[in-house]
């Protein structure tokens, strides 16, 4: 029997792990798995909720979060090859284009 | 209900029963694939090493064995290692969910004849199948060669797009027998109609889900005619170009093993599993749902041979048209259609 | 007890993926982290008993948009990543906002922890009422989304394709 | 249960005629706009007839709810219209005159610029008065109320090229404003009290209470404040300031608009609320008042002018003054009947009046008229039985109207008797002046070699319009010369003519044998101030109950005194005949001379007594200098304009120097998301733990 409360600690520290990789690592193909890493911590604790509660919407949901997942990494993907081609790097620190 | 130790004890048996004949599989499904193109090229194919060159596989096995194990300089190590033991423990994996006929007993213990009964384990395949990619990915990249990598990159596109269309096709079946665990699959197969006819999906209407499958599933093992990645005018020999002695041989067996693989579930989905005549007495009785099933594979794996004798290859646009643009829509309507039908009948 | 203990290895392997992943400096072995990390999350969702949560979980995550990352990587070929100072906020507020919060949820789970405990294979989610659900009650978001999809796939072609290639499939037809 | 005859068609059949007009008037055929205009207008008027053919077999009062407008809690206020007999006259009078002066305007505006907008504008017109005069609660009424003002506004300002009118226009419309002020201000207390808007519930609430017999009271003010929206509207004194200089609009606008119909909206209002004004005395006798000043006050004024058209609308705010004395002394369905025999010979006197116009040019000085009766004859006769009519001679409309009122005022008060008599005196001498001056005598002008004066006025405006105007000018009557108006514009005066020879007659009062059908007819609507009757006697010089008429045969006595007063009033009539005759045709040196003789005073009423100057000194200029020195140069500028220019600065200054954050680097935005996202959580963990 393990508390539920261990699931979402598990799935926080997923999600944790993301946002850092979000914050430190400078190449856009691991930033980029770092958001899956956090959707999957979403994911988790979504699984662990619908064992909570007994509702099956918590695992549905899931798969909206994988469609929406599978949409946004051939989206973005598709972005980070535009970006390479045109600046020849993968370093975001580098594509800084926006600022002022 | 077994207790946990009887449980495991069993599930180990036949664990090492089932990864030991099927590798016998594989090795024979060599030596039968040498003969059989030899005859169709009018050759002998392998004569020496036994009667009928039996024992040939053998022979190479313990020729792959004892060849040096090279590492070519510039390869990225780890991962360079770890793609061809990625791909055969895949593959093998994938066995494991594969039922080849009733449960029987033994001993007083009565099991299935399969390594797990899992109700998804038709999802199971698929996943560790879809994870075989990685397997070729790896490797061709891994070895820091542009034909690996071409290779590779190839085999990595191929399978990812061909997937799709094989789950199609399965889809089909899934209406129509409404369960995801293969044995139930196979359950809902058995019987006939008109008495002569079997109840095998393929007759069912199944039959361009069946043709689909079969063209995906060549697609999905890298053979003939879409053995893209390892074409060897092309490119050396794909993704395991840098491979050498075991490593290449795990490859090699992967393949075949994904061929056995394949076949399984063809026969399973399609043909009926181990359904047939059963006749004899008791023990005739026992053994004929195997034997039926074997049959069914076997027949399934001369077809890939007979193919790979006959076919010329793909250019590699074609086979992404022929993909996308033919077998991804034919999986869809053959999956509406069934669908269709299937909601108007209940 | 076994349960616990499936649970601890599954989540070790997690943490230790998730932490690889941010420690490997070769986006492909972060990649493989990730897969890793994907997998063992099928393992809790398998304890969880969300069985077909887990065989999607591999075939989706795992099986399609992991292998497009290691794709793409393979295709840009990309290396190490170098040591760039590029943002003095992200460690300066980031990485110091990210603690606190993780600090304060920490506790508030600790706090709460006194959830009742789940037992092994809870909410057993068989593809049948998973199926009613997301075609029955959800259909309108399973519509939406894919649509979304629909859209993504346009949006990636158009993005990705180079501009020559365009015109060429333009005077194709 | 009553057949339902879609009353909603009446309005918006003139409604879709305007439309069509104004979207795609502009690429049709002159032709074509006339067949829309009249098309609609008339089938309006057919419905009318069609509804007034049933009547009968109505239950009153019929209500036809079209849609739901307001659902505010108790409050409710629907697209419903009220039919009685009332609303019929005023629907049949509206659409009636409305469509005969439809026809007249096809042939004066012929070679008019921008003919599609004015057909377009009328119709509107229509549109509003007929939403005004159906309408089943004040909401509604109010929207047509606004509706006819806009119209007028716009048909006022139609050459709006021309400065005079424009500002005409504008003058209208604000003097307007004042009056439905106090408009809206008496329909809110409406909703204050009575807690609806709706004609019937109003009026039964209303009817539960006792009159305001002692002293002023809720009702007294509603009243009051109905009477300035009335005298707004209506041109009563002091708002009427604006109608004279309405008459820069098109000459059919002056008949149509600020003759027949749209200035009788004030009187219909009043009619219409009489349960609330015979419950409030004292409005009452407010409105008496303002009556009898006003008819006294235009008529002065009248007499001195010189412009043929200024002469009929001053005539007009003094017949209007007479339609409310008679609403003063509760003689509701008189007022009416006046407003109705009124309508049509005063439209029959501006239309005449256009077609004198439009046959020597273009010119409205009576100065320069004269001598016309051979010219043009048709036009003649119309005018005749118009100014007959106007000036009471008996058998004409006039004459059983105007002695209706003034023989109720007599019954309310002498006073009011005494100055309605001198009124009609007066109005006899100017409209006979008036046709003295334009018909007989010599020719006074020089129309053969000048231009058409008013046509030329409009020359300038509106360019693209006036090619095409001039493409199809000229075409039904050729320049130059006196003329007689075309057949399109003469049938309308014919018809109106006889109108206001016979119209008179459905209302002989019982005195002269006649059933006085139009008081029984009407005395429904009005008869239900029975309860107030006592409390009425008890004040002395106030109403005088109407039941007296409408309620069986009436005593013989008053029938003498009756018969009496009627031939005062007629004699008076033909006293101000004969002067007019004495001063502007035997004699016509002979007004010079008084005009010397008065000096000043007589200045003083050419000059309309100044009242114009007046206002501009007493509220115009205050409210345009306070405007631009305080609220424009005080507060708009130094005040909002720079409290915006300077939050304007800061936000550029802190912006500028805020934008350094937006570093382009994503991992910097995911710090800020970060710290956000912790603050967040923070704030919601406090709140959680509190």
């Amino acid at each position: 029997m393990v508390p539920l409360s261990y699931y979402l600690v598990l799935s926080g520290i997923l999600f944790a792990c993301g946002v850092l990789g979000f914050l430190i690592k400078r190449n856009i193909i691991t930033i980029f798995m770092s958001i899956e890493l956090m959707l999957n911590g979403v994911n988790l604790s979504f699984v662990a909720f619908a064992a909570q509660w007994h509702a099956l919407s918590g695992q549905v949901f899931v798969f909206f979060v994988m469609v929406v997942a599978a949409a946004e990494a051939a989206v973005g993907l598709a972005i980070i090859i535009a970006v390479y081609r045109t600046r020849e790097t993968l370093n975001v620190d580098q594509v800084n284009l926006l600022k002022l | 209900m077994l207790s946990i130790e009887t449980f495991i004890i069993v599930s180990v048996i036949k664990t090492v029963i089932a990864i030991f004949v099927l590798l016998t599989a594989v090795a024979y499904s060599v030596w039968l694939e040498r003969k059989v193109i030899g005859h169709i090229q009018n050759r002998w194919g392998p004569t020496r090493v036994g009667p009928f060159g039996l024992l040939q596989p053998l022979a190479d096995g313990i020729k792959f064995l004892f060849k040096e194990d090279l590492t070519p300089p510039h390869v990225y190590k780890p991962l360079y290692i770890a793609a061809p033991m990625l791909a055969v423990a895949l593959a093998l994996t994938s066995i494991a969910v594969i039922p080849i006929g009733n449960s029987i007993t033994i001993g007083g213990i009565q099991t299935p004849l399969q390594i797990t009964d899992v109700n998804i384990g038709l999802l199971i395949i698929l996943g560790v199948t879809s994870l075989g990619v990685y397997g070729v990915a790896l490797a061709g990249w891994s070895s820091n060669s542009k034909y690996s990598l071409l290779g590779s990159l190839r085999a990595s596109a191929q399978m990812v797009s061909y997937e799709v269309s094989l789950g199609l096709s399965l889809i089909g079946v899934l209406i129509m027998s409404g369960t995801l665990s293969l044995r139930g699959i196979v359950d809902a197969q058995g019987g006939t109609f008109l008495g002569f006819i079997p109840r095998w999906n393929i007759f069912q209407g199944q039959i361009v889900a069946f043709f689909i499958y079969l063209m995906s599933a060549y697609a999905e093992t890298n053979r003939v005619p879409f053995d893209l990645p390892e074409a060897e005018t092309e490119l050396v020999a794909g993704y395991h170009t840098e491979y050498s002695a075991m490593k290449f041989a795990m490859f090699f067996m992967a393949e075949y093993v994904n061929m056995i693989t394949v076949a399984c579930l063809a026969t399973l989905l399609f043909l009926g599993g181990w359904h047939g005549p059963i006749f004899g007495p008791s023990v005739l009785q026992a053994i004929l749902p195997v034997f039926w099933f074997v049959l069914k594979v076997f027949v399934f794996l001369f077809i890939y041979i007979w193919v790979r004798g006959t076919l010329p290859r793909f250019r590699y646009d074609q086979l992404m048209a022929f993909g996308w643009k033919f077998l991804l829509p034919l999986a869809i309507a053959n999956l509406v259609i069934t669908a269709l039908i299937v909601a108007l009948k209940s | 007890m076994l349960h616990l203990a499936l649970f601890l290895i599954f989540g070790a392997v997690c943490v230790a993926g998730a932490v690889n992943l941010l420690a490997q400096r070769h986006p492909i072995n972060s990649a493989l982290s990730l897969v890793v990390v994907m997998g063992s999350l099928a393992g809790e969702y398998l304890l969880l008993g969300a069985e077909f949560v887990a065989a999607v979980q591999v075939i989706v995550y795992a099986g399609a948009i992991m292998v497009l990352f290691v794709f793409v990587i393979m295709l840009l070929n990309a290396g190490e990543e170098e040591r760039t100072r590029g943002s003095r906020i992200a460690v300066l507020f980031g990485i110091p906002g990210l603690l606190v919060g993780s600090v304060l949820i920490a506790w508030v789970l600790i706090a709460h922890s006194g959830t009742q405990p789940v037992p092994l294979g809870a909410l057993p989610g068989p593809p049948r009422e998973i199926a009613m659900l997301l075609f029955h009650d959800f259909l309108l978001p399973f519509e939406v989304t894919s649509v979304l999809v629909l859209i993504a796939i346009m949006g990636a072609v158009v993005l990705a394709a180079r501009p020559e290639a365009v015109e060429h499939t333009k005077k194709e037809g | 249960m009553t057949p339902n005859l879609n009353l909603w068609l009446i309005p918006v059949l003139p409604l879709i005629g305007a439309a069509l007009n104004g979207l795609f008037g502009k690429r049709l055929t002159r032709q074509a706009v006339a067949t829309v205009a009249l098309a609609f207008s008339g089938a309006a008027f057919g419905v009318a007839l069609f509804v007034a053919t049933r009547f009968s077999t109505l239950q009153l009062p019929h209500i036809e709810t079209v849609a739901q407008w307001i659902r505010a809690g108790n409050f409710r206020a629907d697209f419903a219209f009220y039919l009685d007999q009332l609303s019929l006259v005023m629907l049949l009078v509206v659409t009636g005159v409305g469509f005969l002066i439809h026809i007249y305007s096809v042939g004066y505006m012929w070679e008019e610029g921008g003919f599609y907008r004015f057909f377009s504008y009328l119709n509107l017109f229509m549109f509003f008065m007929l939403t005004l005069v159906l309408a089943n609660n004040y909401l509604v009424m109010f929207i047509g109320w606004e509706g006819v003002g806009l119209a007028s506004y716009l048909l006022i300002g139609f050459f709006f090229l021309r400065d005079s009118a424009a500002s005409a226009g504008k003058k209208a419309f604000i003097v307007n404003r004042v009056g439905d002020f106090g408009f809206l201000i008496a329909l809110f207390l409406l909703i204050k009290h009575f807690g609806s808007l709706d004609f019937m519930q109003v009026f039964q609430q209303v009817s539960s209470l006792s009159p305001e017999t002692a002293g002023a009271g809720l009702l007294t003010a509603i009243g009051l404040l109905l009477m300035v929206g009335a005298a707004g509207k209506s041109a009563q004194l002091p708002l009427y300031v604006w109608l004279p200089d309405a008459m820069e609009g098109p000459t059919p606008v002056s008949a149509l608009i600020h003759a027949a119909t749209m200035v009788t909206a004030g009187v219909y209002m009043v009619a219409r609320s009489h349960v609330i004004f015979e419950r409030a005395p004292i409005a009452l006798t407010v409105v008496a008042i303002i009556g009898t000043l006003t008819a006294l006050f235009a008529a002065t004024i009248g007499i001195a002018q010189t412009d043929i058209k200024k002469v009929l609308a001053y005539s007009t705010i003094s017949q209007l003054g007479y339609m409310f004395m008679a609403c003063g002394v509760a003689a509701f369905s008189a007022a009416i009947f006046h407003l109705m025999t009124h309508a049509f010979f005063k439209g029959l006197l501006f239309l005449a009046a256009g077609s004198v116009i439009h046959a020597i040019g273009g010119e409205q000085d009576m100065r320069k008229m004269g001598g016309l009766k051979e010219k043009i004859p048709w036009t003649f006769w119309t005018m005749t039985a118009g100014t007959v009519a106007i000036a009471g001679i008996p058998p004409l409309a006039g004459f059983f109207s105007k002695d209706e009122i003034l023989w109720r005022a007599y019954q309310a008060s002498w006073a009011y008797w005494l100055i309605g008599l001198f009124t009609a005196f007066q109005t006899s001498f100017y409209m006979f002046r008036l046709w003295f001056m334009t018909f007989t005598g010599s020719y006074r002008g020089t129309t053969e070699e000048q231009p058409h004066a008013e046509h030329a006025g409009h020359g300038t405006h509106l360019g693209r319009e006036q090619i095409v105007s001039r493409a199809g000018a000229y075409a039904p009557h050729g320049h130059g010369g006196i003329h007689e108006s075309p057949r399109v514009m003469l049938v309308p005066l014919v018809i109106l003519a006889v109108m206001s020879i016979v119209g008179g007659w459905i209302g002989i009062p019982g005195s002269m044998g006649g059933g006085n059908h139009f008081d029984k007819f009407l005395a429904p609507v009005f008869h239900t101030s029975t309860p107030s009757l006592n409390t009425q006697h008890a004040t002395p010089g106030e109403v005088a109950p109407p039941e007296k008429q409408t309620e069986g045969p009436e005593p013989q006595t008053s029938r003498a005194t009756e018969l009496l007063f009627t031939g005062i009033s007629v004699f008076a009539a033909l006293l101000g005949f004969v002067l007019a005759a004495i001063l502007y045709y035997l004699r016509p040196e002979l007004p010079d001379e008084i005009a010397q003789a008065l000096g000043g005073f007589y200045q003083a009423v050419l000059n309309k007594y100044y009242v114009d100057e007046l206002y501009s000194i007493l509220f115009v200029k205050p409210l345009v200098d306070g405007s631009r020195r305080i609220l424009w140069h005080g507060v708009d500028q130094s005040v909002i304009d720079a409290t915006l220019d300077d939050s304007a600065d800061g936000a550029r200054h802190i912006s500028d120097t805020l934008r350094h954050m937006q570093s382009g680097n994503i991992r910097s935005y995911a710090g800020w998301v970060a710290a956000g996202a912790a603050a967040v959580i923070a704030y919601m963990v406090w709140m959680g733990a509190r």
